[in-house]
């Protein structure tokens, strides 16, 4: 059930100068929450930003009751919830849009780019904890773009891939060869990047007949799916990205 | 024990806090939130003849204490909502009324004539003024005979209380809410959003797909305000205050202009559950100025 | 080097940053701030013919990202403006412009006629539009005929350079645009202030003494910017527009839908020194976007 | 000279719940400030707050570089001021309006009610400075309105009155008798505070034949005389009280 909760801060730690993981809590027990879900986050006192802002669950600890969110500073809203310290409150309504379609049936490629790794981080740990079998790619410009590298390996095998070759393979994530060449070996791709990546990858899912869907982004108002202002192009029309996704199918997609 | 229930026309509601049209859905997206039964009515989104797919994406943008929607009345459709929707909304036990929209008379009076069919619809807003299709739409809302002939059309299918959505995009708004009284509704609600503009100044491009749209929000209370103002001392219709509406504060001041009940918008995406802290706070207001009938408060700016 | 100066007919601006009239008094109170000098124009506040107190107080009331003023043109009159206040604006070294209003075409007439044979004003700008005076003033601005008649007789005894400063609350901005153009003005400044109102809901009374007043400030820019578009695309003439600008960015989304040169207002009250901030802002961004003259972005939004 | 700066916040002081007295300083040197001007403060950070807000100098420490404000809380602008830290900054455009005219001439009366004790303050420190000859009195409804009583009394004799008798005399500061019955003993009176107790010591002052002057409060935009939003009446016709003012000779207002 989607609840309206203030969360409190625990701790946040920044991740180079464009990163930062805010983790939070509750007073009351957080409702249940699954990976590609998002937050949509009450920006405070800063009179540049007027809506709510949407945030994946970058990671979900029921037993802790904690919630945390990577955040990319993009912008005034985003910057002012990195600058937020313990103890300070975030009003968030959570959890929203449907969630990653996994399993532990074959093996599955879980792609992450930039922020979009935001998702990844939660969907592999649910991942593990179903005893699944995955490999993981990420990538980003510079190796300050690969985020949680360390985290992720522990999950499962990591690849990854920078623009500069500043750590990782040089070049794109659709570069890697288990992505490149080896595709049919994986039942289902999940991704959640820039969109030009995502799209390379829906390309060659397409084309190898592998399952695969997409984490979108998109502007939003309500997150809830009553404004339609989110609507991305489907093949049975537009659809809202909050509501229907943010996880689509990529055959689904007018891509 | 203040009693917040107010009439508009022969339309009885349990407090003047509605939802407006195309902000709150069909209502039951906010079920997780509170017991939307609370609310005086919903104004569910708007209903078009055929279906519509709205406009191209990007839709949105943020602007100062605002924001300016391109959606342009996408829905399934009155067939779709009829056979579909109604079924859901029958369980919801508050005024549920029925946004009209189109692009030409004759498809506005085919929706209100289905909607005037179904039980649990209490009324009937036809909306004259959405700033975001092509034909029809914003054209009624800024012709004073345009406005007329479009009211008049559905007042001949419609028997239940008919409001009529008026557009801020006007010279002379009381000179169009004369117009739509003198051709029979029952009530007016205004204001409907702004034709605005948003630019990405470093990209040099509009953010909208259709360069222009809608602006709501806080940003325009203080011209809603006004129109408010200006609506009540020209006819004798209820007038439904809206634009900008944030908390109990806001709908006290529409309510002080003239509305006898007020629709909450743009604060619903703030804050789902706004409507419910405006019902507590109005409340309050009421006990501490001890008002024993919240309709006191309409029109009794003192000057 | 980016080249900054624009011009408006034959009126030729350093740069596109001019203060807007009423909100930047006549220049020199803000030379404790900054060399005004360095502005591309100073709009002076309205002058009328005869002295004038304005309105009561309370003329200011805050709203979301703006707020309404009833001033009420006060002024002491034409006179007084050439026999105590011209000889201080001779000293300033950028385009003085004046701001013409009444609530006849006579009275408007007869400032003009004063107002022109002032060397040192670069040119005149007419206020068909200010919401703020019972007579006049905003009615000429909202009606096409009224318009035109006093932008024809301000023509007529106008040698220097004529704006005419437009009222947004229209339904057709286009047309009162396209109305003024063929009655001889060489620009058109837009917008002017928003009616609006503010109500006191703890006291149950309008926050003006007026009731109504002018919106300004960033709340209105996306409506502005809209109407800036609109006119753009109607009109040959050049475009001064305002309308809520408080940064670099704005004046740069104006110019992009249209204006060849912007006016900052409310701006100035909450930033004395913002113009300043402004024009820097403006040659980082032209010479971030490789543009030589800045005259380039006029109308440069990609569709 | 007016300038635009930015302060830093050294200390505030709360006093009761309803007052906060805030001390800056700033890296530049402050320019010169007399009694009764004022600044007008930007707020940040508040998205209900748009406008400056205006307030009187409270102290002014030449050598020291500091600048103070005393702050009654009454809304957002003024929650939000006493609500910063030591670091914090605040742009203040200072100094706006006039000063009092005082002088050493004779026996002067300062009168104080509620926040209007804010310029009372300084205004008698300056006059304590050339030596003059003068009593002060200060009122409000309790003793908790009594601000910087014990300030005030080591600069000169010191009246008190609360409306509720819990310190001073009971009633109004009119009540006493330096006020009531001996005005004539003064030749000037400066006096600050609502608007009600100014006007009753106007008329006594008045019938007395004292010069008396008033500073006025009022909604204000620019605060530097060219928006003519903060008009008062005068006898020559509406007058900004933020240029003009705030400090008027009270025979000139059109009480
Ligand atoms: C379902 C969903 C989940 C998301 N999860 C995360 C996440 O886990 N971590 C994270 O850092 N970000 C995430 N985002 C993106 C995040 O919402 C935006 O970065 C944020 O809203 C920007 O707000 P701002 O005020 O900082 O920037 P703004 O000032 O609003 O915008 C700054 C710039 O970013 C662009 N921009 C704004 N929003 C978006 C967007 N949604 N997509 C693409 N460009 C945008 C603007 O056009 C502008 O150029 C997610 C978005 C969605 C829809
Ligand atoms: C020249 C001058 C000097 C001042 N000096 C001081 C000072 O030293 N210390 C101090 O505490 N205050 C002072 N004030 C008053 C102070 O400016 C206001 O209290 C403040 O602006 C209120 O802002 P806010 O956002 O907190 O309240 P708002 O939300 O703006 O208003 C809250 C309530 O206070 C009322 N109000 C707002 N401004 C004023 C005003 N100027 N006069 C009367 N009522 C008002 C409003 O109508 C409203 O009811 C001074 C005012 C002026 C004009
Ligand atoms: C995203 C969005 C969609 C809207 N859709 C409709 C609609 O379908 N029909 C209608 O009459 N008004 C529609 N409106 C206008 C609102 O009902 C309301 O009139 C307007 O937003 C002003 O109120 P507010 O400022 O409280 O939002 C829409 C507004 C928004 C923001
Ligand atoms: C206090 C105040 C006084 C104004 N006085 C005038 C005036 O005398 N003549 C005029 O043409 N416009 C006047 N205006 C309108 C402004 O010049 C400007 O058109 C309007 O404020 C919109 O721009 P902004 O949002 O940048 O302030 C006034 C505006 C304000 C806020
Ligand atoms: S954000 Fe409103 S429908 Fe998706
Ligand atoms: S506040 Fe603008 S003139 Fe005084």
């Amino acid at each position: 059930m989607k609840q309206i909760v203030d969360l409190t801060i625990i701790d946040t730690v920044k991740i180079g100068d464009a990163y930062s993981i805010i983790r939070c809590t509750s007073k009351d027990i957080l409702p249940e929450m699954k990976p590609g879900q998002f937050a949509s986050l009450k920006i405070e006192n800063n009179p540049k930003v007027f809506l709510r802002r949407p945030f994946s669950i970058h990671d979900y600890d029921k037993t802790e009751n904690t919630v945390a969110f990577l955040i990319k500073i993009v912008g005034e809203g985003s910057r002012t919830l990195t600058e937020l310290k313990r103890g300070d409150t975030v009003n968030a309504v959570l959890p929203l849009g449907n969630s990653f379609h996994f399993d532990a049936k074959g093996k599955s490629l879980i792609v992450g780019g930039g922020c979009g790794i935001a998702p990844i981080y939660f969907l592999a740990k649910c991942m593990k904890e179903i005893n699944a079998d995955f490999d993981i790619i990420i990538g980003g410009r510079t190796c300050n773009d690969l985020l949680c590298l360390d985290n992720l390996s522990t999950l499962s095998t990591t690849f990854c891939a920078t623009e500069d070759g500043s750590k990782g393979s040089k070049g794109f994530v659709t570069d890697i060869p288990a992505l490149s060449n080896n595709l049919s070996q994986y039942g289902k791709i999940h991704c959640c990047g820039p969109e030009g990546m995502m799209k390379a990858i829906a390309k060659t899912a397409v084309a190898n007949n592998v399952f695969c869907e997409a984490s979108l982004e998109n502007t939003m108002a309500c997150g809830i799916g009553v404004c339609l202002c989110c609507v991305t192009k489907t093949v049975h029309g537009n659809e809202c990205v909050c509501s229907k996704g943010p996880i689509f199918n990529v055959k689904e997609l007018a891509w | 024990m203040v009693n917040l229930a107010v009439n508009i026309g022969s339309l009885k509601l349990k407090n003047p806090i509605i939802t407006a049209s195309g902000t709150f859905g069909y209502g039951y997206e906010y079920e997780d939130f509170f017991d939307i039964s609370r609310l005086g009515g919903i104004v569910v989104k708007a209903t078009t003849a055929e279906p519509r797919d709205g406009n191209p994406y990007p839709r949105l943008a943020e602007t100062p204490s605002g924001m300016i929607n391109a959606v342009g009345l996408q829905n399934k459709g009155v067939n779709y909502f009829v056979s579909e929707i109604y079924n859901k909304l029958e369980k919801i036990d508050t005024n549920i009324i029925a946004n009209v929209s189109g692009s030409t008379v004759e498809s506005c009076v085919e929706v209100a004539r289905k909607m005037n069919e179904l039980d649990h619809i209490a009324a009937i807003e036809l909306n004259i003024s959405c700033p975001n299709v092509k034909e029809g739409g914003m054209a009624f809302g800024t012709s004073v005979k345009e406005s007329y002939r479009i009211t008049a059309s559905i007042r001949n299918v419609c028997s239940k209380p008919l409001i009529i959505k008026l557009s801020p995009n006007v010279t002379n708004i009381a000179e169009i809410a004369m117009s739509v009284e003198s051709a029979g509704a029952d009530a007016i609600s205004l204001v409907n959003t702004f034709l605005a503009m948003a630019i990405d100044a470093e990209k040099q491009k509009p953010i909208l797909s259709t360069i222009t749209g809608g602006l709501s929000g806080p940003a325009i209370k203080p011209i809603a305000l006004r129109m408010v103002w200006q609506v009540h001392k020209a006819v004798s219709i209820p007038i439904i205050g809206l634009g900008g509406i944030m908390n109990a504060t806001d709908a006290v001041e529409f309510m002080l202009a003239g509305a006898t009940a007020v629709q909450v918008g743009t604060a619903n995406f703030i804050n789902p559950a706004v409507t419910m802290d405006i019902l507590k706070g109005l409340e309050d207001y009421a006990t501490r100025h001890m008002i024993e009938n919240i309709s006191e408060l309409t029109g009794a700016l003192q000057l």
